[in-house]
This record gives C-alpha cells, structure tokens and sequence, in this order.
C-alpha cells in the first residue's frame, strides 16, 4: 500500500476529489498548509512597511491506496491539479506498512 | 513564568486572604459613604434643558463605545498571540481612569482654577458636583457634564498603547495611564479647557485635538522611542491578525466620534449641527485622500488604509470642529489625509517602531487640526476668526500651545516610563514577547477555533 | 440526524406546505388588521416633550442594542460548534418576545391592575395604547414607553440562556422564553413597576434589579440544575472560542446599558444624569475589584475578568442606579466585582454547571444591588431613603421582595422546564451535544475561515 | 499582477509624485476656501427646538452606523479571500458618497426643485446651506437635515453592492456608485421627498422604501444579471466564512434602523414614537415569519435566517413606518418574511446570481412595503389614508411609483455598468476570483489567525 | 521506529490521549484535518441553496514509536478512537527511518 | 528520495527558512499543529476553573530532500530550530518512494 500525499492549489481541490471518486478512491484526508517554492509569493503593505509573502496558502491531499491503485491515482492527481504554472505543486509517494480501519479492526488493503 | 504559576497556586489555597481583601475593602467602602456621599446632590434646577441633556447623555455614551471601539481597531492590527493584551489595555483604561477622574481627575482639570495651572481639590470625589448646571455647561447637570469629559480622560490614554502593543507589561501599563492622566492629561485640560492659561490666552480646542490628540500622539512617540523595537521589526510579517475588526473598530469610532465632537458643543443645536457636519466631512476627505495616494503610491488601495484615513481624518478635524465651516472641514481632512500617510510611510525610515502609529495618526493629525483651527477658524461659525479670516495671531497662539503641549507631553512621559522602568520595568521579557502578551500577562488564549 | 434530514427533503419537495401556510398567515392578517388597527392612534397631545422623547427613543434604540451585545457576549464564551446556536437563543429572544410583549406581555405587566398581582387585559395588541403620554411617563408617548420596556422583557429571558449554553434545544428554548417571559417576567415586572403590590409596599428597584436580574439569574440556576452538566465539565478544556467577541459583546452592553439605566429616569433631566454616573461608576468599580481580586487570587488579570467584572458592575448598580450617589455607587459596585468573582470561583465546587454564569453574576448581581438600594438609597436623590440613610425598614422590603421574586422565578422555571421536559424534552442528544448546536439545530456552521 | 506589481515598485521610488500631487492638492483647498467658506453659517435661529435636533442628529449617527453595519453583515457572508473588499465597498461609500451628496448630491436632492425632476445647482457645496431651519425640518438646523439624509445617500449603493459581491473590479465599482447615486439617487429622491413630481402627486415613502431600496434592490437585479455568476455557483459550496459576523451587522442594522426610520419623523415626538414601534414590529414580524417558514421547509430554521429576516422586516416596513399602525406593520413585516423568503429560495431556480441577496431583500421587501404603505396608511397615524382606509387610490399611486423607479433604475443602472465595462471592464479576471478580492484589488489578507 | 498516523473523531481525542500517556507515550502531535469517507456528510442550507457537506472535521494524531511499542500503541487507539459508527477513521503504520530530539541532538529511539 | 519532518516552536521558522534556502532548499511546506510532549504546559483560567493547557502550538515543516542533500538539512533545522529549552521539537526522517512535480510530470529528484 502506498501514501500519496499531494500538495495542490485550493481551486483544483474540487476537481481533483471528483476524479478520485470517478476511479474509485473512497476516502481522503485534507489539510491546510503553507507552502514555500518557486512560485514567487505576492507583496502586502501593512502599516507603510511592503512585505513580499512567500509562503502561500495550499491545500495538501492524502489518500492511501493499494499497490495496484497507484498509477492511476497519481495521473488523476496531477492531470486535475495541474494548471501549467509555477506552484502547481508536489505529489510525494510513500510506502505505508499497514492501514487499519478504526471502526472494523480491518487491516491493510481491506481497510482503505 | 512556572515558578510564578506554582507561588500562585500556593496562594490559591491560602483563600483566606480573599476574605481579608474583602473585609479590608469593606471597612474603606464605609468610611468613603460617611465622608462624602449625600452632600452634594441636593437642589433642582430649572435652567435644565432636556434636549440639551439628552445629547449630552448620549455623546457621554458615544465616546465611552469609542473605547471599545478603540480596543477592537487596535486589537485587530496585533499578532493573534497579543489580541486579549492589547483589547486589555483600552478596556482596563475605561474603568481606572474613570474611577482616577472621579477621584482626582476632574477636580484637577476642570475644578477651580489655581494660578491658571491646575484646577484645585475642592470636587475631589464628585465633592460639590451635582445635578444643577455648572459653569462649563449652563443648561446641563453638572454630572453630565463630568461624565462626558471623563470619557474624554478615559480614550486618551488607550490611545497610546498604538506605540507599545505587543511588548509592554501590563502591571507597567496600569502605573502608566495613573500617572500620565494625572500628570499630563489633568494639567493640559486644565489649561485649555479648565480655566487655565492656555484657554484664557485664547488658544482654542474644540473637542479635544491639543488636550486629547496631541498629548497622545507626542506621548506614543516617546513611549515608542523609549521602550523599543518588536522582535522582528521590519524584518518579519508582523502581520494584522483580524483586519476586520479593525474596520469594525474603526466604524465604531467614527460613530462615537459625533459624540466626541458634536458633543463638545455641549448643547443641542446650531454648533452641534456645524460640528456634526465638519467631522464627518473632514474624515471622509481624508479617507479618500488616503486611498488616492496609496492606490498612486502602491498600486492598490487598502482597506487598512481606507480605515486609518477616517481616524485621521476624524483625529485631525477634531480641534476645529466647532470653528471651522464645512469647506475648511473639506481642506482640513485632505491635509489629515496626506500628512498622515506620510507619517505612517516614513515611519520605517526612521525605524522607530510606533506599532500602531498612535504618533502617526494622533500626534500627526492632532497638530496639522490644531493648525487647522488656527487657519480657518471663522467668527461666523464660533466667534473665533483664524489666518484665513485676518487674525494671524490666532495661529501663533495654536502653534504655541502645540509647541508646548507637546514638549510637555514627551518629557512627562519619558520620565514616568524611566521611572517605572527601574521600579518594575515596563517591557516583557523576550521569551514573553514570543509566546505572547494573552498567554504570558494575562493566561488566556484569544481563540478556539 | 440523517432521517431527520431525509424527512425533511420529503416535506421539501412538498412545495405546496408554504403556499397553504401563507394563506392562512394572509387571512389571520386581514383578520388582525379588521379587529384593531386604527382606533388607539387620535389624538396630539401637548405635554409631550422633545428631550425626554428623544432621550427614551435612544434609550429604546440603546437597551434593544443590547440583546446583540449579549448574543456576541455569550456567543465567544462557547465552543466554535455552538456559536450560532448561542447567538440565535438572544436574537430570536429580541423577535418572539416583542410580539408576546406587543400582544400579550405589556398588558399583563402595565396594564390596568387587578389586585396588585396582573395586569388587565385592556391594552392587549396595544389596544388604547397610542402616542398621548401614559401615566408612567407624563412627558413621552405612551409607546415609546411601552417600545422602551419591550427591549427589557426582551434581554432578561436572553439572560437565562447562559445556564443552559451549548445543551439545549431550541424548540424547548422557543417554548420556554414565552412561557417563561408569561408567567414570571410579565407578574413580577407588574408587581414591581406596573402598579403591583410590591411597588404599593415601597419596594424599589430603578432599572430592574429585580425584575430583569433576580429573575432571570434565579431561573438561570433552576435551568443549570435542571438541564445537568455539559459532556466534559470540569474534566475537559472547554474553552471560549473567541474572547474578542465577548469583549466586544461587553462593550456594546456597557454602551447599552447606559440607555437602560439612565433611560430608566424616563426622562432627561437631573434623574437620568444621576443615573448615568452611577451606573459608569458602578461599572468600573467592579471591573476594577475583579481584577484585583484575580490578580491577587490568581497571579493574572484576565480580559475575561474584566469583561465579566464589568457585566457584574452594571447588573448590580441596576436597582439602585437612580436612587444613590456616585460614592454609594463605587461601594455598591466594590460589592458587585467580590461577590460575583466568588460566586464564579465557587461554582466548580457546588459542582452545577451554570455555564457562562447567568447566575453568578445576574443573580448574585440582582440581590447585591436589590441589598444596596436598600443600604444605600437617599431621599436627597430620588425620594427614597435607605437603611445608612435612617430608613431601615427600606432595607427589609428590599430583603423580602428579593425573597419572594427568587422563589417564585426559581418554581416557576422548574415547573416550565419539567411540562417541556415531558412534552418534547429539554436537552439535546449526546451526539447532537458533541457535534454542537450549529450543525444539529440549525444546519449551519459558524466559520469556514 | 506580478507585472503590475512591478510597475508600482517603479512608481514607488519616484517619491516626487506624492509632493506634487500634495501640492495640487493644497493649491486646490485654497482655492475651494476662497469660494465658498463662510458665506452661508451666519445668524443664529430661534426656532431650533433642542431635542428635535438632537434626535435628528443621533439618527444621522444611527444611520452611518449602519453602513459599518451592512459591511459586517456581507462581509461575513462573502469568503474568506474576500471578506476586506466586500468590507472595503460599503465603507468606501461612506467617504465617496457623502462627498459626492456635499458637493453636488444634495442639492440636486433637496436644491430648489426644477420642473419636479431636479433640484437646482443652488445649495452646490452647501452653499447657502446653514444652521438655520430648512421648509425640509422646522425645527432642526438645515445642516443636520442635510446631514442625516447624506446617510442615506451612502447606505443605498452599498445595498446593491451584495449583488456582485466576490467578482467586481474596485475601480469599476468606485466609478459605479459615484454615476448611480448621480443619476439614480438624486434624481429618485428628488422626485419623491425633494419637492419633485412624484411627492407632489401623493406618493408616500416614509423612510425610504422607493427611495433606498426599490432604486438599490432592482438595481442589484440589473447588476447581478450584468456580471454574470460567481465561478462555482450552484457547484461548489461557496459558504460564508463569518455567520457571528454577519448577526452582529445584522445587529448593528437594526439598531441604526431605528435612526432610520423613526428620525424621518424629522422631529422628537408622537410620530417618531410610532415609527420606532412600527419598525420593531416588523423587523420581529419578519424574523419569526421567515424561521416558522424555514423550520417547515427546510426542517430546521438557521441563524443565517433569522438575520436575513429581521433585515427583510425592516427594509421592508420602511416606506410604511410612519404612516401605519402597529398592528398593520405586523402584517406587513409577514408578509416580509414570506416575500423575501420565496425570493430568496427561488433564486436558484432563476439562477442568476444575486450573491447575498440585495434584491431578494431590498429590492422585494422595498417593494412589498411601497405597497404595504398604500394598503395600511391611516390619515390617524399620519394624515394619509390607503386602500384599506377608503383610499384605493394611493395604492395605485405607490404601485405607478414602484413601476416607474423600478423601470427607471434598472435601465440606468444597466446602461452605467455596460459604460464601465467597456472601458474599464467590471469584473475581475478569473484568476483574481480565484485568489479572492483581497490579495489581487487590495494586497491585503483579512486574517492571520 | 514506526509513525502512527491516526485520523480520529475530535471528541474521542482526550481518550486517546489519555490512553496513550498510560502506555508509556510521551509525546504527539496533533492537526486539524478534513476528512471525504465513507461516512455520510450532512446538509447545510446558504442563501437558499441547499449543499452536502462530504469533508467532515478529523483531527489527525501522529505517534513515533519503537518498533516494540507498535502493537500496543495500535490497540490503545483502535480501542479509544472507536465508536462503531461509520466515520471513526483510520490508522496509517508508517517506517521511519530516522528521529531526531532537536534539543539534545539524540537520534533514533532514544529520541522518540 | 527522503521526507524530513520537523516540529519546531513557531519562532524559529524564520531561521529555519533561511537556513535552508541558503542550503540551497528550494520549497517546503509548513503545516498548523499542537504538540503534546515532555514540555509542560501553561495554564488557563476560564470561568473561574484552571486548566492546563497540554497542547502547545507548533509548526511542522515539511521538506523533501535528495539523499545526498539529507544531512546537510538535518542539521541545518537542527542548528537553527534549538534554544536548548524542552520543547523544541522532534525530526522524523521518512523514505519517499517518488516524487512528481504536478506542472511538469517531472519524477523523482528532478521533482524536489
Ligand atoms: N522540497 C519540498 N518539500 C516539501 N514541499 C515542497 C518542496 N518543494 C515544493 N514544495 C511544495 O510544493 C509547492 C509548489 O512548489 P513550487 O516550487 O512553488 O512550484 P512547482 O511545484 O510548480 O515547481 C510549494 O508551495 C510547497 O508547498
Ligand atoms: N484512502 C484514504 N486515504 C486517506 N484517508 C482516508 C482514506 N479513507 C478514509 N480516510 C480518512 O478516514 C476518515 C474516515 O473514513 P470513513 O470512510 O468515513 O469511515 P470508516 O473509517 O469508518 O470506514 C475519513 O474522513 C478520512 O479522513
Ligand atoms: N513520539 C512523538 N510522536 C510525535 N510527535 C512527538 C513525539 N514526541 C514529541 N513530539 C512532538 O515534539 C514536540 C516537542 O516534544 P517535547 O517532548 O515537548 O520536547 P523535546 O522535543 O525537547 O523533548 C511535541 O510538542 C510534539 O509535537
């Protein structure tokens, strides 16, 4: 079982949730973050003092999936979040060593 | 801070010292009923106008939601970390200095003139103030009249914790307003609006640009050079944590500014009317101005910026507001409104740290109003005739009383921030200033959300 | 929760429902309109004054402003999930009440008495109430006096909703305020200033000492013992969610209450003044003593503290507003920031869980300043004389109509919540508990920040 | 953005252009001083009645407030990335109009009337405009006439603001409301309380049902079609960020209200008494009307609800306020409730998108209470009779006038918005909706928390 | 060293907690999180539109643990975390390749 | 490819950050927490009850670095995140099996 955990821009969230229930993906797990990158941030002016912002609002994505899911989770993530410009985001992939379902006791790839 | 949360801890089961507290409080509430209660209230007047009374009443009540007011303009602009300490500092300068101007505060200012300095103790605890008129108001019971100046006394301090938000103790802060009120406050409105020398030399205020603005204002300068930088300062976004109660902050200001100014009037009608209209055209104008020069300036126009125009706009027309005519008010507030902005877009380059530009707004558009007055007061409005209206000399008088009032003002304060500086130290330490004035000086936390 | 919803998109798609119901909601109009419009509303009189007019219509405007204050005082004092749930139980508090007040409520309480216990129903949906002065207020329309006490039999059940905070329902909560406001406020509010037995007997209460507070904070503890303790009290942090908007809430009572108290005069003269300072006074003195107290008490001064030490001054200052001096009022509300600190500090011992302290602080705030009145009354005020006055049998009237109100309103509410109890239950479900009141009551949630 | 961000850093170090343009600036107040101060605030007056003014002049405050009000009450509602340019456009209105109204907008409002369509140039920069009584309020100085209906003119193109909140350029909206209160505003006001034809014709408004909200809630109309949905309606959930703040705008509505609608009784007596009464009856007539609705509906009734309500009551029972009894504006605020409520709910179905419902409520409720007016009007209350008192005629006078101020702001308002689109365009670029109002037309965040 | 990543019910986080501190673990950490599942949302009404709410409030808590711990930390949570209703989320079993206590510099177990 | 996770106080993420960019680091992303560990809390009084607050807010930063690059950053946070006070904070190092830069499709070290 794999972690995949996507970094992405608040707009193409909805998008994206779409695509992975298309393909099957049940649940997922959403957290508001900061991110810092190329992407240049965009300056604010607050009592005459000019600040440039650099760490930007994003919204990161977790799904775990089986083995088999990965591919075809990975290319819906990023044909949906992908806008084509700088700060579009990361995927990360990791390797998960047990999912246990809370409710049920279930574990591994029963339990995603 | 562990330690001194397990010392407290101790006390905390000693909880007879509460009941102590309680016992010593009631011994001194039964001698103060004995000494002064029931003397001063006596007669009816019949020179009491009802009209004139219920606006006076309801200004009282409008400038004291300035207070609040202030504490939400002001408490938006800080870090989340320091929102209750900054809210704390308006709201606790309601109660004290209400109570400091029953006390002492008003005999100070406004009881009978000594050598045109200050006002003698005869009203000490309200002594001899009672519902008939007094002299500063003919056809208003005294004690609303006293009321309403002591929400006057009550805003003028919290303005300048603008200058130290974010890094004073508040132990240090309650010394300070006591003492600046009595020693710089009292005196200066007593000068100007209590009989004193400034009044009778002709020097006007309306409503309060020299006795209120300038004092604060000159005072946040010294405050803001005498305790410091923030951690952080032109290096780190410290940035407003809740911008709109800023703006809600700032409409309850303006709101209660009709009571501030139209109040000073201290009776209903044409002055009140005049002084109603010149305010708020003189915020709006600068509200504009503002936003002109900061949509040329900085591509943008902001709404921090739309809502620190109004207050200096309503900061600056202040003085003038009962002098002036609407087309001076117009004038007036376009001046606040440049004069101000360059005040808060310099501030970096001389890297004082006036965190919430109490000197910036308040000193700035209390001297550029002051000099307003002096330029376009008119005898047509209020007998009074400025530069513009052949009196020249009405402009050297204000620009003397600004000189004073402010040199008064930032020595005064120096010396009470030096002196509570040694005796308890007015600035927390830095690993307070990290974790915040709510956890650290006051335990709470603004938000669960 | 989920059926609940299904069944209600069945009734969704049921359009026809609204159209039936508007109706019926149409033709009781026409009815209305038939019955009594138009016969109370003749005559001019002459004796009406401008100032005292315009002083009671602020007022009005002034105490209604208050039942927003308090939502937002007791709205930040929640958890995040019971923040509109908590705000609706004082806003719809400002909408049913009116009505029952417009329909039902004034008559009961100032209408034409009956045996020094109700009132009549002649003025029933203002029937003969119109514009000429009443014999309640010689110098103001009729209805504006009866507009200005509405806003008061509005806040005082709005006041009770602390108790039960963040637990119930508010089906039961609708149904509990009408009863309520019917069968305790609207008697005792007769009994006390609508020409009542108490009122004949001498007992005083300026602005609602006993009518607004002892009422409602004796109730408040029948409903927190009643309901029962919230999930996790005293176990768990159960944290205010947003403490500026209880301080805001703060401010804008303070700023009410100075229309509730000081327009108790009725109007604008000598009385309101008094009133006025008494009430600022009281106010400071308690917030001032609150700090004090926790200061020594708990090593730090919380806005909290002082947002509540400042609710608890003007509370109890209410009864003796107008009828002290400004001194007795510094004693009086001295009393109030003890009292009421020990009442809060205390409760976790007693062990009910009055949530954000509708007794602790209305209550033990109602009979402090009920005592006070008593203590502290001077005829050279308004007439009447208290105990430290020479007038002890003042202070005994005062002791037996706090008795007699505290009884009855703590029966009474039993009595109402048990009947709602059995009928459709008071408390809400314990998942609805930890999923809040937002998302189970009112399918809403109060950020998305 | 970033290239335009570049250009203003370019703009930034060339500081001249800030002294240049201050020097213009100061060129130009000397010139305004020199034409028109001090000509028209001469004599005094005796006919001013103290409480009448003073009652106007607290409804003037009353009613700014309100504007701070309404931008809390859409501010919350909007999202988060936009709640400081929501904020932004009704505070704006307040500095921009009432220049506007000083300058030109109330003279071409109240100026001497040209052939029933427009005031005269006359009273241009309130010339001629003093503290004497105008034929508009006997009793008041003309000024605080002048001033309390400038807080119209500001409140009223902030109301149509709530139609394209979330997706309008400022500039373009800056220009919109400074054309639309020209030609929209005064010219409507003029044609009803102005002097002009429709006034003369019999047509009642009292407190500005045609005046304020017809002309703002069709032009929200015109304006929601104009600019088309937000990204996502009807997809996405597109909450509102702040529910608490938006019941305290809610809260600050209702109470300025009062200086709404019962200060355009002009004076301080039995008609603004009946006018306060009427208000309250409605705004609570609405509210529970609107939650028994939604309760029924929807299965629960919301606090989003009971706000929208209680403002559906009030814009509605405006026009009617002094001129119908109590228990007709009971009626009329039902009839508010269900009208407002069935706009609202069909909204989707239309499925423009007026976002936070400027016409659902302003434009509706304005036009229900017009005609409410024209049912219910009693020659006891105010002189003027309506259908239901004999006079079938007046209705159809109110419905002519709705017809025509419908018709008349709709094309203004559409032709005013396609001008500004071709040159300036009046939305924001995807992107920019994208980010939200705050970073790309301010640079600002609302929060940091 | 294994991370525990566990996506629980808010108001069943004070027993896990407790829990936890009686086996033994010493620290966590803790985020907001929303969570799409399983589990139904529920409705909520704006402006007369009526929207599903499908991101539910989680809070995700996070364990480092010794590999020993594992099973023990496991149940402690499973068994507090549990409601029996749809919606008490998931436990994630990560490896973790490495801790370090930034105050003292430790590494590896020593420094969980 | 590794993930380096690092809670640290909140007012150490400006050294951090800039200890990191000098390292050449060219994005990260930082996330809201509240940490439970050796660190006492603080108490608060509401309601005339005290509490003690346990959970104390932090910041985690997440950066994903190349294998070469990972000890050069563990000790760059480490340096810069310490005052040597209880509380400042814990490393986990993770193993990242891929990573995807979204606007490119960019895999692997290249994608950091
Ligand atoms: N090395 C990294 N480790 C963790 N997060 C990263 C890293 N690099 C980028 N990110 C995240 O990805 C987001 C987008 O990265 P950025 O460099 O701005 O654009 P792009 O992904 O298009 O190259 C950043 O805001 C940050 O949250
Ligand atoms: N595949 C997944 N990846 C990441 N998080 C998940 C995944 N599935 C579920 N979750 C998280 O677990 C929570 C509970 O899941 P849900 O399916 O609603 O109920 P249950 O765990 O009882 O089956 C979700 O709200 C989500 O936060
Ligand atoms: N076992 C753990 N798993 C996850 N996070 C932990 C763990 N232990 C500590 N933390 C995090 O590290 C922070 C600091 O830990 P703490 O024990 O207070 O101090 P120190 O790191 O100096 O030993 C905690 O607030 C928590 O966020």
């Amino acid at each position: 079982m794999k972690m995949i955990t996507a970094v992405i821009k608040h707009f193409r969230l909805n998008d994206v949730r779409k695509a992975l229930t298309d393909i099957g993906v049940e649940g997922m797990t959403i957290t508001e973050v900061k991110g810092f990158g190329r992407q240049k941030g965009h300056f604010e002016v607050y009592r005459g003092v000019e600040y440039e912002v650099r760490f930007l609002p994003k919204v990161k994505v977790e799904v775990a999936v089986s083995d088999e899911k990965l591919d075809e989770t990975l290319s819906a993530i990023q044909e949906n979040a992908r806008t084509g410009e700088i700060g579009d985001g990361k995927i990360f992939v990791y390797n998960l060593e047990n999912v246990i379902r809370i409710r049920t006791g279930e574990k591994g790839t029963e339990a995603i | 801070m562990k330690k001194q949360n397990s010392e407290l801890r101790s006390q905390n089961s000693d909880k007879k010292n509460i009941k102590n507290f309680s016992a010593v409080l009631f011994a001194f509430c039964f001698l103060l009923i004995a000494l002064f209660s029931g003397s001063a209230f006596a007669g009816e007047s019949s020179k009491i106008d009802t009209g004139d009374t219920a606006w006076i009443l309801v200004s009282a009540a409008l400038v004291m939601l300035m207070t609040p007011g202030l504490a939400l303009f002001y408490g938006g602009m800080v870090r989340k970390k320091n929102v209750l300490g900054t809210l704390m500092q308006s709201f606790i300068a309601i109660a004290i200095i209400s109570l400091q101007w029953i006390f002492i505060g008003y005999t100070l200012s406004f009881g009978p003139d000594i050598s045109g300095i200050i006002g003698g103790l005869d009203w000490m605890l309200l002594n001899d103030v009672g519902v008939e008129p007094s002299s500063y108001a003919k056809t208003v019971p005294h004690l609303a009249f006293m009321i309403y100046q002591a929400m006057f006394a009550v805003i003028t301090p919290a303005l300048i914790s603008g200058a130290f938000a974010e890094r004073m103790k508040f132990s240090a802060y309650v010394i300070f307003i006591l003492l600046w009120t009595t020693l710089v406050y009292d005196p200066v409105c007593h000068w100007i609006w209590g009989g004193g020398w400034m009044g009778k030399l002709g020097v006007v205020d309306f409503a309060g640009g020299l006795v209120v603005h300038v004092t604060s204002g000159i005072s946040a300068l010294a405050a803001a050079l005498f305790i410091g930088k923030r951690k952080g300062y032109l290096e780190e976004l410290l940035p407003p944590h809740n911008l709109p109660m800023t703006v809600l902050g700032a409409g309850l200001l303006w709101f209660g500014w009709f009571g501030f100014n139209a109040g000073s009037a201290l009776s209903s009608g044409e002055l009140s009317a005049m002084a109603f209209v010149t305010t708020h055209t003189g915020a709006c104008a600068a509200t504009v101005t503002w936003l002109i020069i900061e949509w040329i300036h900085r591509g943008m126009p902001t709404m921090f910026g739309a809502a620190t125009g109004a207050i200096a706009g309503l900061a600056t027309i202040t003085p003038a507001a009962g002098f002036v005519s609407p087309s001076s008010a117009l004038i007036i507030g376009i001046a606040a409104g440049g004069f101000c902005y360059l005040a808060l877009n310099s501030k970096a380059k001389f890297g004082y740290d006036d965190t919430l530009d109490a000197f910036g707004v308040h000193g700035v558009g209390g001297i550029i109003g002051t000099i307003g007055a002096g330029l376009f007061a008119s005898a047509a409005i209020n007998g009074v005739n400025g530069f513009f209206f052949g009196n020249a000399s009405q402009l050297f008088k204000q620009l003397m009383a600004i000189g004073v009032v402010a040199v008064y003002s930032f020595i005064i304060s120096i010396v009470i921030f030096k002196i509570i500086d040694i005796v308890i130290g007015v600035r927390v330490c830095e690993e307070c200033e990290e974790n915040g004035l709510d956890i650290e000086q006051h335990g709470e936390a603004g938000y669960f959300l």
